[in-house]
């Protein structure tokens, strides 16, 4: 069983990460991966950066822009990764835009992936239809779980028509925006949290953007599985460095 | 109504005829050209531009709809625009050379014609706030003027650089009473700033829509913009009878940013192969500088902007910076019916450098007295790269103005 | 032949009329309007002048000449230019505003319908070798451009002040080839770059043709310009006929520098006392400030630039330095066209400050996404001033865009 | 008779010196007659300045502001003018554009001239045949001389014409140009004053423009009764005040 659908299964909260590789330092990849699972994280999303990542707002685009000027490439990852299982048991999830993907090729970039041992793969903008039409059976070819967005403007009809094709979670975006611009959640979230909670989805909803402390982390897991935080924690490795990742988690999770 | 413009109810190309009647140059049901185009879009976007596809065509083909952008096209952008024997130039290549005059259209280049189209669409499906992103200016001039034609809010994003270099029309933006936002991130030109206008659309889903500036984005962008963009090689065909009594020239040339521009003159002979299609791109400081926005000789199957198309980028899948002189044509990307024309061989591409471009662009105003802006003069550059023949009638988009690139021009040639 | 355009032939209205069938408000035989006009010349100027008035009647009734006249006034130009209904506008002053489009002719004002004429003038009388002046530029752009188009020698006269707060106008006729000449004698404002151009041509008599920009000048300048701008009217006639099943709006309205843009708009209705004609002067800081260009009502009878017309000038006789903000209209006389009018009373004459100018202007832009050059702000300014009822039919002339004037706008606005 | 009339009868080559009336300063009309008399010219144009002269070139434009500037106006000039015939015998002129004549009053104007005692009047820009039609008869009223220009392009026709409703001395502008621009004579003007001089008109011509020496005044008065001399005086006054007259009349006549 996928990684990812055996935490889903655990009777817990889930707190999910989110890095951008290659950043601070090009080779701080691999320790705060160990460094997440060590401070008790259910989940890690590794950016693998872009150019022009037109889903994210200012603290990702940064790091992203200084993740590639490190030299971060898709091989470069890959290589960095080689030995990821052999250190952590963590879901393993890879974030990133998919024309990189499309360069290195689909059927190449997954079967590295099961290689490495990565268990998901989270890119905003593959859209459903090209992933079902063209590309979801090379994702189950190689067991990787394709993690779907919705949003607070998707219909019902479409949640469902995504819950239906998707395999692992679904990425509950919280709120119309891009990555890091929200700051709580007010009553537009509670009712959107509400209406997908009572709509009984097949996977469960792990909720992401505009986490950042542990009161939207409560707020947002009240409803769902779990919660990502992304612009939160690269903004505290930018600040802080790589080794305080243990005050981080810790400010989330209390 | 007005007898003084033929075709007035031919202007935007019937939808029904789209499926039936399937061109080999056009988009086809899915959004795709060949095996370019499509979707690519966070599922933030979805409902907007699902929104959009469900309804561009059917709105575009209410007869409401097109008298008022058929009137607006003919009382506030001033169309026609005229065909016009470029009798100095022609003498001076030897061939006949028309030029279709878009700089003289209300706010200087084709743009307008695509803004006012989407203002309607705008209007009617009951969005409020205006966003655009601009390279040169021209399309975010041309959406500041239709929005305040309109009453409408409007936010123009556009890259730092560009800023500095069409500083006319980023005053003329202001005075339209549009908010100018900086994009200042990667090579702080179009790119940066289509960028930041989707991520803007991303953060305002409900009330606001995305007029995009060229036949790039997700579909349906690329296909609605070359319909309103069609009108101009609707009026080619019968301006060019009454020049030439042929509705059919040899060559129809333009220079390439995203293609909007190209798009407009290719459109009604996109699937005449008798019509030889040229398109132009800025080499930069030369194709091969590692300056250059020469698109469909540097670039590689890709996906930017919800597109996938050709685009400059590395080994990597990292979108490269762009260079070129012209704010316009400054653009790693191209519209996906430009990459398939490119592959299959239907459009001829030919690279311009800076310094050819400048010295075009000049010529142009010595022999004919026109400005062009410098975007255009890079297709004006072509006729001391390739021969014509003196019976073969060459029709050049003149796609806009030059006022915007007065200082650029002064201090290239130390005037 | 073009089925574009309506009364092609119609445009330059025929020489043959004009003695048999005298206008009262048009010039007569002689030269003058009422007592206004002539052509108060240093014998140097003789020659040239008296060329050009045994000449002009004739050349302009040559089929070959209109042909060539309509033709580029068509292709080349862009016309006819639109008759807006300025929806927007309309509302906020409850009656009905139509905007004539001179701000969308290739060059961007009302100027090129002159110089084109002019141009094809000077060609035939065999003068190779152009000068001109101007105020806000437009002009001097205007004949920049029709000389580079003709292959032309061209030599502009502008006034030092002028040269700065119409920089981009100046980098227009340098990109087009002209030579630029600083005035920099009197308020080096239009006034003095018309002497110097004047002084140029006594310089140069045989081989120079002077293309005067207004309705000023000796005879024939005035009435051969106001024939070259009277197409305005003309196509208003039949555009008006189109939206509003009239020919003739309630009231006609213009700036007034020289005078051309008004002729050009009242042409055809001078006649005809149905259709009111309002003039609207530049009344700078305000009439009585001492810095003023509102020549009706601060001027008297009085030679200037070789006519007897109305002009601003000291109990002995010498001419007052004039201020406008707008360089167009920075003039101390006005044409002997419109001096007669005034004194008849044919037409109303109002004059407007700087400030209400400017107002408009903006206002302009935020209700119709339409940036008018100052001088045309001056006219739009009139609706806050007089009332009109909600059925008047209100044409304004719309005589230039406000490209060139950005920073003068900017700046004042602290935009 | 006229002292134009008497002047031009005298068995000599005539020189004609212009001034702008106020310039240096204000006051200094009275004394530059007074000097150009005593030290032999024939023939005096007095300048009435004018905001636009646009016959005349830099030098005349200059001095022409700088009187205004002083305060000089046609009322004031003739204040100055007033006791000129006590002092000097000479041929006057007055040499002005006809605006600030038209706002005078033409008729008050000529009037005020004859008390005064000017013999003549030089209008650039009042054309011969406005004057003919409407002010000859007010000038010959006053008895005043309405001197006519010609120029190299103008027709023997027109010459012809204008010889015959002058009725003193024609102005026989030098070359094609404005005030002070020439600086000598060339074949061209040898021509143009041979072709006059074979025309045998009933009025002598006095050459103008372009004088401003020994050798053009020699040139000039080869063929024509006299020449005029007005750009270089001015620039003589402007350089060395008005106390040098001698030495510039002197440098002319040697
Ligand atoms: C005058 C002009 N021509 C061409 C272009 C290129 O754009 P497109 O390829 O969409 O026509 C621009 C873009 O700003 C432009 O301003
Ligand atoms: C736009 C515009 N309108 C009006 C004028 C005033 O001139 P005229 O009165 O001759 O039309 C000018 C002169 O430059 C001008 O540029």
């Amino acid at each position: 069983m996928n990684k990812i659908n055996q935490k889903l299964q655990e009777d817990k909260k889930l707190l999910s990460i989110y890095f951008t590789a290659g950043y601070p330092n090009i080779d701080d990849t691999v320790s705060i991966i160990q460094g997440l699972e060590k401070n008790g994280v259910d989940m890690i999303e590794i950016g693998l950066p872009f150019s022009d990542p037109l889903a994210d707002g200012p603290t990702i685009q940064a790091s992203s822009t200084q993740a590639l000027k490190n030299g971060m490439t898709t091989e470069v990852l890959f290589k960095q990764l080689k030995d990821i299982r052999k250190s952590v048991t963590i879901p393993l999830i890879i974030m990133g835009y998919f024309n990189p993907m499309l360069q290195y090729g689909v059927e190449g970039f997954c079967k590295k992936c099961k290689e490495i041992g990565i268990d998901g793969l989270i890119i905003p903008d593959l859209p459903v239809d090209v992933y079902h039409d063209d590309y979801k059976a090379t994702f189950d070819k190689y067991g990787l779980i394709n993690v779907l967005l919705i949003t607070p403007q998707t219909s019902d009809q479409r949640i469902r028509y995504i819950d239906s094709i998707s395999n692992g979670f679904i990425y509950m975006v919280s709120s119309a925006s891009t990555t890091g611009t929200q700051t709580g959640f007010g009553d537009e979230q509670t009712q959107y949290f509400e209406r997908i909670a009572k709509m009984n989805l097949k996977n469960p909803q792990i909720v992401g953007f505009g986490i950042s402390n542990n009161e939207t982390f409560t707020q947002a897991t009240k409803y769902a599985k779990g919660a990502i935080i992304g612009s939160a924690f690269v903004k505290h490795v930018t600040n802080k460095g790589v080794n305080n990742i243990d005050g981080f988690v810790n400010s989330i999770l209390i | 109504m007005s007898e003084g413009r033929k075709g007035e109810n031919k202007r935007i190309p019937a939808y029904a005829g789209m499926t039936e009647n399937m061109k080999t140059y056009n988009v086809n049901e899915k959004g795709y050209y060949g095996e370019f185009g499509g979707a690519f879009i966070p599922e933030m976007l979805y409902p907007n531009v699902e929104e959009l596809r469900q309804n561009y065509l059917k709105v575009m083909a209410e007869p409401d709809f097109q008298k008022e952008f058929n009137q607006l096209l003919k009382d506030y952008v001033g169309r026609p625009s005229p065909l016009y024997f470029a009798k100095r130039l022609s003498e001076k290549y030897n061939t006949k050379i028309y030029l279709k005059r878009e700089d003289l259209n209300h706010t200087g280049a084709h743009k307008i014609n695509n803004t006012i189209g989407q203002i309607l669409m705008a209007k009617r499906l009951g969005k409020h706030r205006i966003i655009a992103e601009t390279g040169a200016g021209q399309h975010g001039v041309a959406t500041a003027t239709v929005c305040a034609l309109m009453g409408l809010e409007c936010i123009v994003y556009m890259g730092e650089i560009d800023i500095a270099r069409q500083a006319p029309n980023v005053g003329r933006m202001k005075m339209l009473g549009a908010t100018v936002v900086p994009a200042t991130s990667g090579s702080k030109t179009l790119k940066d700033a289509t960028n930041e206008a989707i991520r803007d659309w991303i953060n305002n889903p409900a009330n606001t829509y995305y007029i995009i500036g060229s036949v790039v984005g997700p579909h349906p962008y690329p296909d609605m913009v070359a319909r309103f963009q069609s009108v101009v090689s609707e009026e080619i065909q019968w301006q060019l009878k009454e020049h030439e009594g042929t509705t059919k020239p040899d060559y129809v040339v333009a220079c390439v940013g995203g293609g909007s521009n190209a798009a407009g003159v290719y459109y009604h002979y996109l699937d005449d192969e008798n019509v030889k299609l040229i398109a132009v791109e800025a080499a930069g400081l030369g194709v091969d500088s590692g300056e250059s926005a020469a698109t469909s000789v540097l670039g590689r199957e890709g996906i930017i902007h919800g597109s996938k198309t050709l685009l400059m980028q590395t080994n990597d899948g990292q979108i490269t910076e762009p260079y070129s002189i012209s704010a316009g044509l400054d653009y790693p990307g191209v519209g996906p019916m430009h990459a398939h024309l490119y592959k299959t061989g239907r459009a001829e591409f030919i690279s311009i450098t800076d310094d050819d471009a400048m010295t075009a662009g000049l010529e142009l105003c010595k022999l004919e007295g026109i400005i062009p802006a410098i975007e255009t003069s890079h297709a004006l550059a072509i006729f001391e790269k390739k021969k014509f023949n003196p019976t073969d009638i060459v029709v050049v988009s003149l796609s806009g103005r030059g006022d915007k690139d007065l200082e650029t021009y002064i201090n290239h040639f130390k005037l």
